[in-house]
């Protein structure tokens, strides 16, 4: 099943060619369809994903080009990470177009987003089985176009396109870099191929600084898919889509881009300690500030979109400081508890049609189910012991902690303590205390929401357990077999685990107090009137700054630009053609068509030349 | 007399002298137009059985024409409002003027001939073609759809005809051998090309009826159709000069054949003591009855019939005759 | 005769010409436009019946010459008209300078 | 001045009032009148070169057969607003043909005056049988061939000029 991997991202997106091609008006057909290939792909994932388990690695490739001596070459590669990641995408993405089926009811056109959702699947499977750089840039840029399609899908909305643009922009601002050092490390490597130029880093073929800087580059590309913080800012207005979108991109595919490029090229980031540095740091910075801004947004979907941006920070301390599996397993239980928790967010809006959360409130009396899963994602993204997140962000504390870096663990620490309280904020301003006027309406969402919502339930309370210091360390052992990574044998020390738990659950207690108990409501508190509030609130004016540092100068810049063409060389090729017009005019008058004119000129012109040689030799007057 | 003009010193005399001769031709003929109008009524008259005119001048009649000219004279010359009235003036000058140029070039008898010219011939056909323009603008400058049309009738008329006409005239030049009519005249010493030239004689003498726009070709001015052609508006001494047009052209026309055809001054056989002028005058006066004498038999023919005519038959038969012509000159007079 | 000198016969050549080709330029009307292209070649004819008298080998070609330009003048006129009528069929207007529906 | 410069100039003041009566007077079926008086002039100038031939031939084709053609072509495009020349015509481009054409007849009268070739009686006799064996000897070729392109010519102007079948049924 192994060999045949290359189908997995070919599904999505024959589903895509055929939805798109002939059953655009066919909605029920068409998700169905979607969804079929949807199932299959995910079978296949999985059963790759056993073959790898029992198997070994596999790389295949394919002469594309080939250009003087160099050969670029086509191909799929299955290792531990990427089986992993194949099960995860094509598993969350599998579950969304469940979802979705109930979810995008009534839609005009549901078909369409169905096929954008293969489009984006395929090639985020694409990416994930890629074995060179290239074809990873290739389907990085498709995911890109992905999630601008499916981000702009409510097109008609001036905030979706808006949305959708700035998503596409930053990322490509990203991009650009990424780009760069694909080429850097081409001119270097002279290949694009990742063992090759893993190769070159371990024989030391390459100078210390190229690898520093081909390795920021590449995780600028990172920054600016993975929402890191200079360009986190598409991030959050991402919510625009639809929510099933924002479950995909959040969870398993777009955001994990950046998690898996700079996992996938670790053995360049390992070798730079510089790079190692600025990936813990920005990783650090983005998860708390994403988690300070969370804290008091009002709309769900965006309490969840800065935890996102939180959780990845996690993962890039955790790259940063060392933590390859503790990095990697974050992300996979997170693409879980994450996907679950937008899903069930998402359950909550279709059902109450608002999200602002301090409109809801004592939702589970109506919706019991989504309450628990909400709960249980809730539970595991705090931390709380026993559930996936707590194993997987404890192995980053502890990686911080190895690491030798007090402050950066100190500030994961105070993070996550942030995280569960901002997390059960939410929770309970949503589920609990008294029933509000939004809320009084509000129907328990159908099976079809339901059952994809119950099974990643299980996945976020369970999947911890695939990497503890109690049960067995697999992912690790298998994530370590053919990563081509040194493994640091460190001992953390115990009290890490305790003081996590308590960090859990202290923030846990801390939101009970403030909005489980009191209900506080910030929009409505008078600490709203305070310049922190409405500073974090604001996101700390980053879109501001932006908008003042980058933006206006830019268009400022441009204006002059333009100032300078319209006038300068405008000028220029105005006067230009305008005395060509003028001789075309002339010209264009001669040319009347009239006979007589034409008779006129040349008579005129004769009498002319005869005048002149009677004047001069002709000896007129002689 | 021409070559005298042109070769003599610049004199009143000269001046006096063929001014004299120019008004003396003049008289004549105008002599034959006042006569032959009367002839023609006359004529008229007696084919019809009835007297015709009989009170001016003794039961002949012979003041009548007079009288009808000094009519003309008195009458008051209308010029339409809406008329063209420079060409209206001018039109039957031009149609004038051509009809005593042409007199020119016809050798009266051995002795007066104006201009001896080497194509007098073609001189004749040439100059009275140019009163067909007169008679155009005399339509169009009237102003007056039946004068237009009449105009237009004319020049179709006679552009059609001349064609036949002058190609029927190209029997006789080959035999004879030059354009000249006295040379024509002499080349005819034993036998009238009338005899020689006999399909071409009938040819020519329909195509002229036609140029002289006489019954039964009188299209021009069909009273029926288009009330008086191109003269319609045309009152007074400016419709006589036309008429006197008509008139000098069927003297010069009868002139022409009687050259052509019936030897010219040439006298008949043994009878050479007679003078050549008089011989003229009798050939001449007998083409002219013969012109009288269709005009009162025949009918008018439609003009459709007319272009037929003059395309379909005269002119097929014109080459013919030019060809057979030819063929016969170069076997026997070679 | 031959106290005519030459160059009289040439000079009024030359004043028809350029009446001729004054009129040609100048007029609007189609027909008068023929008209004086007409009397341009006439012109020529002049000086090609003057130069047949008068000249270094003066000959009867001058008179053949001119004899042909007649011809292909009468022709000329001739198709010049049908052309004219036929046009002033399509587009009632017989003035030379509204003929220009070749212009672009 | 002998009598045959005055029948000169007589003829020579003729044909130039003609031209300029072609280019002054306003309605053309006057200034196709008008040339009448021009070609008739020219004719009598042929005579006055002994070459009556060619001076009956002008008669012929020209005072006859194209002016009537003109005329015909007046009448059958008879417009009344258009009969008149109109003034449309800029002063500005009259004034630039009429120094144009000015400058052409001064100059070329420069390059004429000096003309002074004797006249000389090049043909004693019959013009018209000279010419006429000079045509189907020397120049028969041209002679055959200006007659093909008047068969073609009167062919061409009865196609043209004819109207189309669909065009008479109409």
């Amino acid at each position: 099943m192994i060999h045949s991997a290359w189908l997995i991202p070919v599904l999505p997106l024959l589903s895509f060619l055929i939805v798109i091609l002939f059953l655009r008006n066919k909605p029920k057909l068409g998700s169905l369809v979607a969804n079929c290939f949807s199932l299959i792909t995910f079978i296949l994932a999985t059963l790759v994903l056993v073959g790898r388990l029992q198997g070994d690695s596999l790389l295949r490739e394919w002469n594309w080009l080939e250009v003087g001596s160099t050969t670029i070459t086509l191909g799929f590669e299955i290792n531990a990470l990427n089986s992993l990641m194949l099960f995860i995408v094509s598993f969350v993405s599998f579950l969304v177009n469940v979802y979705s089926l109930e979810y995008m009811e009534g839609d005009d056109r549901k078909s369409i987003f169905f096929a954008y959702l293969g489009l984006f699947t395929f090639a985020m499977l694409a990416l994930v089985i890629s074995p060179n750089l290239l074809q990873t840039y290739i389907f990085w840029e498709l995911v890109g176009l992905g999630s601008f399609l499916l981000i702009g899908f409510y097109f008609y909305k001036d905030s979706a396109r808006a949305a959708a643009k700035k998503a596409f922009i930053m990322t490509r601002i990203g991009d650009v870099g990424l780009l760069i050092g694909i080429l850097l490390l081409f001119t270097q490597v002279g290949s694009f191929e990742y063992d090759e130029i893993f190769a070159a880093v371990r024989n030391g073929e390459l100078i210390g600084s190229v690898i520093t800087a081909s390795a920021i580059l590449i995780f600028i590309g990172a920054v600016g898919k993975s929402g890191q913080f200079p360009l986190h800012t598409w991030l959050p207005d991402a919510m625009e889509g639809p929510t099933p979108v924002s479950a995909l991109i959040h969870a398993a595919t777009m955001v994990a881009a950046g998690v898996y490029l700079v996992a996938a090229t670790y053995p360049l980031f390992e070798v730079s300690q510089i790079a190692l540095t600025t990936v813990a740091v920005v990783g650090c910075f983005t998860a708390i500030f994403a988690a300070s801004i969370g804290l008091f947004q009002k709309d769900i979907k965006r309490v969840l979109a800065y935890s996102t941006v939180s959780q990845l920070g996690f993962m890039m301390l955790a790259l940063g400081t060392s933590g390859y599996v503790a990095g990697v397993f974050h992300l996979t239980t997170h693409a879980f508890f994450k996907a679950l928790l937008f899903l069930a967010a998402g359950s909550v809006i279709h059902a109450v049609h608002t999200q602002d959360i301090e409109e809801m409130g004592g939702l589970n009396k109506r919706m019991k189910i989504t309450s628990l899963v909400f709960l249980i994602g809730t539970l595991a993204i705090s931390g709380f012991p026993l559930f996936s997140g707590f194993f997987s962000k404890e192995e980053i504390l502890i990686s911080a902690w190895t690491s030798g870096n007090e402050i950066m663990f100190f500030i994961a620490l105070f993070t996550a303590f942030l995280t569960s309280l901002y997390m059960f904020r939410v929770y309970f301003l949503v589920f609990t205390g008294e029933t509000s006027e939004a809320s009084s309406h509000a129907k328990e969402s159908g099976s079809a929401i339901l059952v994809p919502m119950l099974i990643l339930a299980v996945f976020a309370v369970f999947s911890g357990f695939i990497n503890t210091h109690w049960f067995g360390t697999y992912l690790s052992d298998f994530l370590l077999e053919d990563a081509q990574i040194t493994v640091k044998e460190t001992h953390a020390p115990t009290w890490i685990l305790y003081a996590a738990t308590i960090v859990s659950l202290a923030g846990i207690f801390t939101s009970y107090l403030l909005f489980g108990k009191n209900k506080t409501k910030f929009g409505e508190s008078s600490f709203s009137k305070s310049p922190v509030y409405s500073i974090v609130y604001n996101k700390y004016y980053i879109d501001e700054i932006y908008d003042a540092i980058v933006v206006k100068p830019t268009r400022l810049f441009a204006a002059g630009l333009k100032f300078i063409e319209w006038f300068c060389v405008g000028g220029i090729m105005k006067t230009i053609s305008g005395c060509i017009q003028f001789v075309g005019w002339i010209g264009s008058r001669l040319q009347s068509g009239k006979i007589q004119t034409y008779g006129t000129i040349a008579v005129f012109i004769f009498a002319l030349f005869i005048l002149v040689y009677g004047v001069t030799n002709g000896g007129l007057l002689k | 007399m021409m070559n005298e003009i042109m070769t003599s010193q610049p004199s009143w005399l000269n001046v006096l002298k063929f001014t004299g001769l120019g008004v003396a031709l003049i008289l004549v003929v105008i002599l034959f137009v006042t006569y032959a109008i009367l002839a023609e009524r006359k004529v008229m008259a007696f084919m019809q059985m009835r007297p015709g005119p009989n009170r001016i001048g003794g039961k002949l009649g012979i003041l009548q024409t007079l009288a009808d000219v000094l009519k003309l004279l008195l009458k008051e010359n209308i010029t339409p409002k809406s008329a063209d009235k420079l060409l209206f003036l001018v039109a039957p000058v031009i149609a004038f003027a051509p009809a005593f140029m042409v007199m020119a070039v016809i050798p009266f008898s051995e002795n007066v001939t104006f201009a001896n010219l080497n194509v007098g011939v073609l001189y004749y056909v040439g100059i009275s073609g140019l009163s067909i323009i007169g008679i155009v603008a005399a339509g169009w400058a009237s102003n007056n759809k039946y004068s237009l049309l009449g105009g237009m009738r004319a020049a179709a008329q006679m552009i059609s005809y001349e064609i036949p006409l002058v190609l029927s005239l190209l029997g006789v030049i080959l035999l004879t051998g030059s354009m000249n009519l006295n040379d024509i005249i002499k080349a005819q010493d034993n036998v009238w090309y009338i005899f020689t030239q006999p399909i071409a004689f009938v040819i020519f003498f329909i195509a002229a009826i036609a140029e002289l726009n006489r019954g039964p070709f009188d299209l021009v001015e069909a009273e029926s159709e288009l009330v008086g052609g191109f003269s319609t508006e045309y009152t007074g001494f400016r419709w006589a000069i036309f008429m006197l047009a008509e008139y000098f052209y069927l003297f010069a026309m009868s002139s022409l054949i009687t050259v052509l055809f019936l030897g010219g001054w040439q006298p008949v056989m043994f009878l050479g003591f007679i003078p050549g002028s008089v011989w003229f005058a009798l050939k001449f006066l007998f083409v002219v009855f013969l012109f009288l004498w269709i005009r009162f038999t025949f009918p008018r023919i439609r003009a459709d019939q007319l272009m037929e005519l003059g395309w379909k038959v005269l002119l097929p038969l014109a080459l013919a005759n030019v060809f057979i012509t030819a063929i016969i000159k170069e076997i026997f007079f070679r | 005769m031959s106290s005519i000198p030459a160059s009289s016969f040439l000079l009024l050549a030359i004043i028809l010409f350029c009446i001729g080709l004054y009129g040609a330029l100048t007029k609007r009307n189609t027909v008068v436009v023929l008209i004086s292209i007409e009397l341009m070649l006439n012109a020529a004819n002049i000086n090609l019946v003057t130069f047949s008298k008068y000249g270094l080998t003066p000959n009867l070609t001058g008179h053949i010459f001119s004899l042909f330009v007649m011809a292909v003048a009468a022709a000329e006129a001739a198709v010049a008209l049908a052309i004219l009528i036929a046009l002033y069929r399509n587009k009632p207007t017989i003035l030379i300078d509204e003929m220009d529906d070749l212009k672009h | 001045m002998s009598s045959s410069g005055i029948v000169f100039s007589i003829i020579a003041i003729c044909a130039i009032l003609g031209g300029l009566m072609m280019i002054t007077l306003k309605k053309v079926m006057h200034m196709t009148v008008a040339m009448i008086l021009t070609y008739f002039s020219i004719a009598a100038l042929y005579v006055l070169l002994t070459a009556e031939f060619v001076a009956v031939a002008q008669v012929l084709v020209y005072s006859g057969g194209i002016t009537i053609l003109m005329v015909f072509g007046i009448m059958l495009t008879y417009h009344k607003a258009e009969n008149r020349d109109e003034e449309k015509v800029s002063s500005f481009r009259k004034l630039i043909t009429f120094l144009s054409v000015a400058t052409l007849g001064i100059v070329s009268y420069f390059l004429v005056a000096p003309v002074d070739f004797v006249a000389e009686e090049i043909f004693v006799g019959d013009h018209t049988k000279a010419i006429g064996e000079i045509l189907y000897t020397n120049y028969i070729i041209p002679f055959e061939l200006v007659s093909i392109l008047l068969l073609v010519a009167l062919i061409g102007a009865v196609l043209l000029a004819k109207k189309d079948k669909e065009e008479a049924n109409e």
